[in-house]
């Protein structure tokens, strides 16, 4: 069984996701957090396999949250909606297992989540930005 | 003889500088895009992709709850279909907040205010400008929005006309009241919408001239000039 | 003394040189803003907005039909999945097209995604196109960054080469991979990404082919014409 943690704000989106994951036979949501210090908490307390996260939320990010759990052997998967300028890089420092679309299908992102448990790394295409690509033209020179 | 290589040392000079601040200009340009199309990605960011990814999922879970709690599903459903109600309104309200407004559109609402606050409108020449630069009809809508808003609240009119004269070198647009006008001097118009008004008109190189006496009349000028706006389009 | 007043004449004229060429880069830079705000706003509307209301409407029925019939209820579920999934990768789209879309930017960004997926990568000819429309080097990078997403996500292969041809007659982008390759009849093109680069690359008269035996080879082409895009801007 693989015992995963959320951390999504939207209650909404925290609720569906949370039911969506625990339909699957090998999964089972152990903790819902709605902001990152929960998230923090509960991770440390639960010791979960996987914890997966929204970046954008109240009281401490999900990148926040996944650099102050990087000694930590729990999985960090982001989920997120676009790719931020700078979002990646920071989220790639902090070793995050996943950085994936939070509107990929539940099947997909339930086989990232298998893949990740046998030590690989998924990162969307998608969401991958880079930073140097837009230089601020006023301080080119 | 003693004056030429001191001219040519001023020459280069002055065309180095224009060089250097038609490029700080051009970066100028481009870093106020970026950061317009930035702050525009914010908006689409925070209010639409909250949405559609809740609907995203909502969907997925609402086809699984299906045949395992109808009950259940339905509720899901109903949730999408509210949630897609409010995305649909603010794809709406993000919209028109980035339309600006064309000068036929601004009449319509004109016309409305007008027509609630029981003051007659005759409006004469047409609304529908022909090859008008975006910022120059803008512009002007702001203005006759402006110059219609003051006669609501401030003239006590009982008529209004609007004159719009588009010709081949100016555009130029008059408002004006029959009621208790005012005197420019004794009236304040620091931060005012008249001072407004004048700012944006000499922005696009317009004029804003105002006669006071039995009632207001505003005249709105904007001299019609060949935009460089292509070439930079290209960038 | 006779050179006094020369250089003070010089100078003002050089003020006022200043002053005039600052004040139209401003307009140039409030124009181009207002341009892009009204593109994207267009293209919100027409995308986002339609497929919103279909979300909607899909929503209101399906409810309807998960106690009637609930084969149907979930296949109009499925539909609201897929058509929210294709409104937030259009939403993604718009977004990072804002952010800039040369080329030679997209082929920085997809080095980076191949690297982190660890493909080699092998590139021909330069990104940086000469006198190109916008709107056609735009789509030239669409592609690029979907046919690349695609061999990350589906090809499991080791290599992917990009060779860019920019001749007088057409520009060409080929993307191809060592990897599985796959069959066009098996496969459901219908809203996908390959179905968006070709209906793009018809947009700007071009063409795409794709020969998928041993891994699989893209042919993205554009001919060199002038392409009709100024007048669109203009709306
Ligand atoms: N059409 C008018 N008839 C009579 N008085 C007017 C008219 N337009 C303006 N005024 C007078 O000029 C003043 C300045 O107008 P202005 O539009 O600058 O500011 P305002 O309408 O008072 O405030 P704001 O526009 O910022 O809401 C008004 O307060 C009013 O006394
Ligand atoms: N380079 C490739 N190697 C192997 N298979 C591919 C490749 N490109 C596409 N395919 C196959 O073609 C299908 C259609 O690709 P397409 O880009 O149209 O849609 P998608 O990638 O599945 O979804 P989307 O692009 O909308 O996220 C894929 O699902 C995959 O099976
Ligand atoms: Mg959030
Ligand atoms: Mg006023
Ligand atoms: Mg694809």
């Amino acid at each position: 069984m693989i015992r995963i943690v959320l951390a999504e704000d939207q209650q909404m989106l925290l609720g569906a996701l949370g039911t969506l994951l625990g339909l699957k036979e090998d999964m089972e949501v152990v903790g819902k957090a709605g902001n990152g210090e929960e998230a923090v908490d509960m991770v440390r307390r639960l010791n979960p396999d996987v914890c997966i996260m929204d970046i954008e939320m109240p009281s401490k990010t999900g990148l926040d949250a996944a650099e102050e759990l990087i000694n930590h052997p729990c999985r960090i998967i982001i989920l997120t909606t676009f790719a931020r300028s700078g979002y990646f890089q920071r989220a790639r420092k902090a070793g995050v297992s996943g950085y994936l679309l939070k509107d990929s299908p539940s099947e997909d992102l339930a086989d990232s989540i298998r893949t990740i448990m046998n030590g690989r790394k998924v990162y969307a295409p998608e969401l991958i930005d880079v930073a140097y690509n837009t230089p601020n033209p006023l301080t080119e020179r | 003889i003693l004056l030429l290589p001191f001219t040519i040392y001023l020459r280069k000079k002055q065309e180095k500088l224009e060089g250097e601040l038609k490029d700080a200009n051009k970066k100028i340009s481009q870093l106020i895009v970026m950061e317009e199309r930035q702050r525009i990605a914010r908006d689409l960011h925070d209010t639409l992709g909250q949405k559609l990814s809740l609907i995203g999922l909502k969907s997925d879970l609402a086809e699984k709850l299906i045949d395992i709690n109808s009950q259940e599903a339905k509720k899901e459903v109903g949730d999408i279909n509210r949630t897609a109600r409010l995305a649909l309104k603010e794809v709406r309200e993000l919209v028109s907040d980035m339309r600006g407004t064309r000068l036929s559109e601004e009449m319509r609402h004109v016309q409305e205010i007008l027509e609630i606050a029981g003051i007659n409108l005759h409006v004469t020449g047409s609304p529908e400008l022909k090859e008008v630069p975006l910022l120059a009809e803008n512009t002007l809508s702001m203005c006759v929005k402006e110059a219609v808003t003051n006669i609501v609240k401030h003239s006590s009119a009982t008529l209004c006309e609007i004159d719009i004269s588009d010709s081949a070198g100016e555009i130029m647009v008059n408002v004006k009241d029959n009621g208790s006008g005012f005197s420019l001097h004794t009236v304040q118009l620091n931060e005012s919408g008249i001072q407004g008004m004048k700012e944006r008109l000499e922005f696009v190189n317009g004029t804003l001239d105002i006669e006071s006496k039995k009632g207001t009349s505003l005249f709105m000028r904007i001299p019609r000039i060949v935009q460089p706006i292509r070439k930079e389009r290209q960038l």
